[in-house]
């Protein structure tokens, strides 16, 4: 069994609904404050959506030096596992540990909207339990999602396999009316290198329950849950 | 002056402006308000607290309120309407509730004049950039576009949240000796004399008035929510409160008098963001996102504690006293004295003559469609679709988020938004509703409209109405008109909160929406929450099967006074209201409700602008699936008598689908229901055909209503 | 100092809150700042910047900017602006 | 305390999207200056502006504005920035 922490930033609202969508899922969880440098021997960190600092400046700037991305940083370096969601890929980005940058949305609007992903890559932790290219329908919630790599990285995010997650239409293709931000190259979440740390701009806990629309988020849970578990085999 | 036994000095002339000011006090609609419904079973809280909470049962109560902030929207969009939902915000958590739901009730000028589409644009970005970043979904409201609006816009927030009843927090100080704390903001000089502002006309000097525009920080607030919540039955919060209009003296005034004691303050105590403030600035800032506490002698230390971890600071800024006054020092030296009732309960109440404008009783006899251009059903019907009224919303409310907090069964887009309550089988269900564009020849009628169609929508969903908020957005009460409307709105909420049994807990009264002389039509928002009985009974809008059968639940009728095809057709508003029959309008709404318990209906829509023909095609563009249907004696009406079938709003309607194994039990129970029932016709093909009369192919009518609000 | 005959230049407009409106923004990221241990930091207006380039010669390049500040850069309600000008050609100078 | 007003600098920093970055911000500016009649404008580019007060000599300010940028203000991923620095303006009070 897994154990997820769960960052809280004083501007963090999705701590909830992770910690909701987990137990669902079945796995506990714990809070992990953003002032402290402890991560409580968690198997995987999220680092959720919200608005860290009131993502004043960028989003996810301020929240990139928080004390609590010290230790998420020794984390990463150990090859623990990070999930984050929204403003998490925000911060993730703003700290280095993922490539690129997320930029203001194209049409210069905030979108709360269901969108469909196309998975990528099924031997990563976190979409192991997909079938290739798999679609999963999950929401977005974002001002500041429009994914941006300059042409050099982009070649080399194709080329290792970084990409994990593209907003796509129904049938499966990339359509500019599918993308919700002008993402550049359909981009909706990005691994490292290793690939254990994922970043994406759909919100998988908004998507645990079909009351609530859609139960696909809950394999990106679960396929940590059982990447962890073979990991502790 | 008599009151005070001494001439006040400047600070105490301001303090008593600002707390006399329309906006505080009431004084012109108080006594007028007294007559309202407040009580019921479920009723906890009625008006006075910061908000209104019923009961939900099971340890659990539903605390909520709208309010308005026209003024400041007016004058700076994003700003006015972002600090409009930071202040609703507060009234709730306020009371200890934590918030779960926004909603938002905007009206403005014709979308095609850019000055109007602009702001109506950036207050859309304001409302949803204060909720988004504070994490509390907007899960619905209403939209309207109207020329009376083009001078002074409507936009009215309304906050729901939850509380645990023994939680519950009341703002009423207590206890002599008892610290009084300020946290949050820094004082500005941001928004003094808003009260008094929002309580004047817009003409020539209101810009050399206008108060520096407060710019919202959803960031800080959500800090003051995070830490309000964790202080929840910390032993020593004695009262918890808000800082709104008229700021420190308001909050403070209020909170003293409720408690039955008196405060002393010290502005020197006070943390400013700029140098050189008076204590009149200190005592009147309209600062956001600021809260006032009292607390229990020595709890001090613990309670900031909690604040400090969320980034914020308290200063002990006075004490609670004895005598029923509020005093404020500045340092050592004593600048204001002020008797508590004179300042909160002294300001004289007003009762400005009334008389209904000039011309009525012509207007009233006029001819709905007299001089309009003689459209068939099917130019009518695409034009309506076409209306920014009736068109499709989603390009506003998906810049909101509606989900966060994953509750939201039912978001924007249909009648009623549905929240699930954790753990349990039952459900909130949310609503907000203006009155009918009659209520400007009939501010009565056009008022209970506005509270019947609120609860038509609840009940849609299959929700009991408990309660409502009310926001009363009028024009000048010292133009006899305007008093005129103030008294008639007042009785019409009155008379239909009585008649459905739904008591007013909460709400605000805005008036003086005007701007050189020219009024706004009278705009009663009605906010109600209701309880689904089983979430999984719900139904929505839209039709779900082809070759279920379709009903129409209430009567029949052709009414076209201040429907949207005559401000389409003409422009302007005449004709007698639509009929308003409360018993009828309750047995409709008990019988939607039943059929929906029992599981008998699929969908179920209420007849709102555009009439039964535009329930039609909503319910067949929510759902995807076509329709044919027929109104008996249809075919053979006269032109202007059948576009009143289609189009006319006749109220207390809803339009209801069903499998067809369903069919006789439902028409069993609307005739043991004793509600007017009649099958219109089908679900399915790929047209929404009105008998010979008017056939719109479904892709045309999507591109029509998706594309009304469009850019 | 440039002559006047050249007909492209960059308006560099600063639009800043006016004084008296609060800056949450600037609040935080003072703080911040001050988080990362630069303690000399006494505080942080935040704003906007436009590089607006115009086809026309100073004087009119001037009245041009000046008038689209008002009407539409600058929210005068709660903001104020700046700008100088400099041809298009040369490179980025100082802010105004 | 408070020091001498010699050691107190405002640096006027502007952060902008590289010029290989999209900048939609500046282009709906643009096309929204055209149908304001302003047809001589060629391009706008939007970025944000910060005025940063500091209280250190003017070399140490120069160094440490340039700190606080590449850790802070500006991402370099996407980002350039630059700046001056003037000296604070006595007129201008600092917040209590
Ligand atoms: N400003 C808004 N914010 C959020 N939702 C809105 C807004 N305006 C309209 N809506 C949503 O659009 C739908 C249609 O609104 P409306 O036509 O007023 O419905 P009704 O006539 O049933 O009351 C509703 O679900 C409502 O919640
Ligand atoms: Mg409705």
């Amino acid at each position: 069994m897994s154990r997820f922490g769960i960052v809280v930033f004083p501007g963090t609202w999705s701590d909830r609904d992770c910690a909701h969508a987990l137990a669902v899922a079945g796995h506990p969880s714990v809070r992990l404050w953003h002032q402290d440098q402890d991560l409580q021997g968690v198997d995987c960190v999220i680092l959720p959506g919200g608005f860290s600092y009131g993502d004043y400046l960028r989003a996810g700037a301020i929240a990139s030096h928080a004390p609590i991305m010290a230790a998420v940083r020794r984390h990463v370096d150990r090859g623990g596992l990070v999930l984050g969601i929204c403003n998490g890929f925000q911060v993730l980005c703003e700290a280095g540990l993922l490539p690129g940058a997320l930029l203001r949305n194209a049409a210069l609007q905030f979108r709360c909207q269901p969108v469909t992903l196309r998975v990528e890559r099924v031997d990563t932790p976190f979409s192991h339990t997909c079938r290739a290219g798999a679609r999963l329908r999950i929401p977005v919630s974002h001002g500041e999602g429009r994914y941006y790599a300059d042409p050099a990285m982009l070649a080399r995010l194709e080329q290792r396999g970084q990409v994990l997650f593209r907003y796509v239409d129904a049938a499966g293709r990339l359509d500019p009316e599918a993308n919700p931000n002008g993402s550049v190259a359909g981009i909706a979440g990005i691994v490292n290198e290793r690939g254990t740390v994922l970043g994406m701009m759909p919100h998988p806990e908004r998507a645990c329950e079909m009351v609530l629309g859609s139960a696909d988020g809950l394999r990106v849970f679960q396929g940590i849950a059982e990447a962890g578990a073979g990991a502790a085999r | 002056m008599a009151l005070l036994g001494r001439g006040p000095n400047r600070l105490e002339l301001g303090m008593l402006g600002a707390l006399w000011s329309e906006h505080c006090s009431y004084k012109t609609s108080r006594a007028l308000l007294r007559t309202l419904p407040t009580t019921g079973p479920a009723v906890l809280q009625g008006p006075g607290e910061n908000a209104g909470v019923v009961d939900l049962g099971h340890g659990l109560a539903c605390c909520f309120k709208i309010e308005s902030h026209n003024h400041p929207s007016a004058v700076e969009p994003v700003q006015g309407a972002a600090t409009g939902v930071g202040g609703i915000l507060r009234d709730i958590f306020a009371m200890g509730a934590r918030p779960v739901a926004l909603l938002d009730a905007i009206r403005f000028g014709d979308p095609r004049d850019p000055q109007q589409r602009h702001r109506f644009q950036r207050v859309v970005e304001g409302i949803g950039w204060y909720g988004n970043c504070i994490g509390v979904p907007t899960v619905g409201g209403e939209t309207v576009f109207d020329a009376g609006y083009a001078q002074n816009c409507i936009v009215d927030a309304m906050c729901v949240g939850l509380v645990e009843p023994a939680q519950m927090l009341r703002a009423r100080a207590q206890g002599v000796g008892n610290p009084v704390l300020l946290v949050g903001a820094d004082t500005g000089r941001d928004g003094i004399h808003g009260a008094t502002f929002a309580s004047a006309q817009f003409d020539a000097d209101a810009a050399a008035r206008r108060p520096a525009v407060q710019v919202g920080n959803p960031f800080l607030e959500k800090c003051l929510l995070e830490a309000c919540q964790e202080l929840l039955g910390h032993p020593a919060v004695v009262a918890l409160q808000d800082c709104g209009a008229a700021g420190l003296t308001s909050s403070c005034a209020e909170m003293a008098h409720r408690g039955g004691v008196g405060l002393e303050l010290d502005v020197a105590r006070v943390r400013r963001r700029e140098r050189g403030m008076t204590p009149e600035e200190v005592m009147l800032s309209e600062s956001q996102e600021r809260m006032v506490l009292v607390l229990e002698q020595g709890g001090e230390a613990a309670v900031e504690a909690v604040f400090h971890r969320w980034g914020l600071h308290g200063d002990v800024i006075g004490r609670v006293i004895a005598e029923p006054r509020l005093r404020i020092r500045d340092g050592l030296e004593p600048v204001a004295d002020l008797d508590l009732a004179v300042l909160v309960d002294g300001s004289p109440e007003r009762h400005p003559p009334a008389a209904p404008p000039l011309g009525l009783a012509a207007r009233l006899a006029e001819d709905p469609l007299a001089g309009a251009p003689v459209w068939s059903p099917l130019e009518a019907w695409r034009r309506l679709l076409a209306s920014p009224n009736c068109g499709e919303t989603r390009g506003i409310w998906r810049q909101y988020d509606h989900m966060v907090g994953n509750d939201t069964l039912a978001g924007p887009g249909g009648d009623a938004a549905v929240l699930r309550l954790r753990g349990r089988l039952d459900a909130l269900a949310l609503t907000v509703d203006g009155g009918h564009r009659s209520g400007r020849l009939d501010p009565r009628r056009g008022a209970a409209i506005a509270v019947a169609e609120a609860a038509r929508n609840l009940s849609a969903v299959g929700a009991v109405p408990l309660a409502l908020t009310n926001c009363l957005n009028l024009g000048d009460p010292d133009r006899p008109e305007g008093m005129w409307q103030l008294i008639e709105v007042v009785a019409g909420v009155g008379d239909a909160a009585r008649a459905l049994g739904i008591p007013v807990v909460s709400g605000n009264v805005s008036l003086y929406n005007d701007t050189l002389g020219q009024s706004i039509p009278p705009t009663p928002v009605v906010g109600m929450v209701g309880r689904l009985p089983e979430a999984g009974r719900r139904v929505g809008a839209g039709f779900i099967a082809a070759g279920d059968r379709i009903a129409l639940l209430g009567p029949l009728g052709a009414e076209l006074g201040g429907s949207e095809l005559q401000r389409l057709a003409r422009g302007t508003v005449a004709g007698p209201a639509p009929a308003l029959d409360l018993a009828l309008e309750g047995r409709v709404q008990a019988l939607v409700r039943e059929a929906i318990a029992q599981g008998l209906v699929r969908s179920a829509h209420d007849c709102a602008l555009g009439g039964l023909a535009m329930a039609l095609a909503e319910a067949c563009l929510l759902g995807g699936l076509g329709a044919a249907v027929d109104l008996p004696g249809l075919a053979g009406a006269a032109p202007g008598e059948r576009l009143g079938q289609l189009f006319g709003e006749t109220q207390s309607r809803l339009l209801v689908s069903c499998a067809p194994a369903a069919a006789a039990a439902l028409e069993r129970l609307w005739t043991v229901g004793r509600v007017p029932g009649r099958w219109l016709g089908i679900v399915g093909g790929g047209a929404i055909a009105i008998g010979e009369v008017a056939t719109i192919e479904l892709a045309e009518a999507r591109a029509l209503w998706e594309g009304a609000l469009a850019g | 100092m440039p002559t006047d005959h050249r007909d492209r230049f960059v308006a560099d407009v600063v639009v800043t809150l006016k004084p008296v409106v609060n800056d949450p923004q600037g609040d935080v990221v003072r703080e911040a700042l001050h988080t990362l241990g630069f303690a000399e930091v006494a505080g942080v207006r935040v704003g906007r910047y436009l590089a607006v380039e115009v086809t026309a010669d100073r004087a009119t390049a001037r009245a041009r900017v000046d008038a689209m500040c008002q009407q539409l850069l600058c929210n005068g309600v709660i903001e104020e602006y700046r700008f100088t000008l400099r041809p298009a050609d040369r490179s980025v100078p100082a802010p105004p």
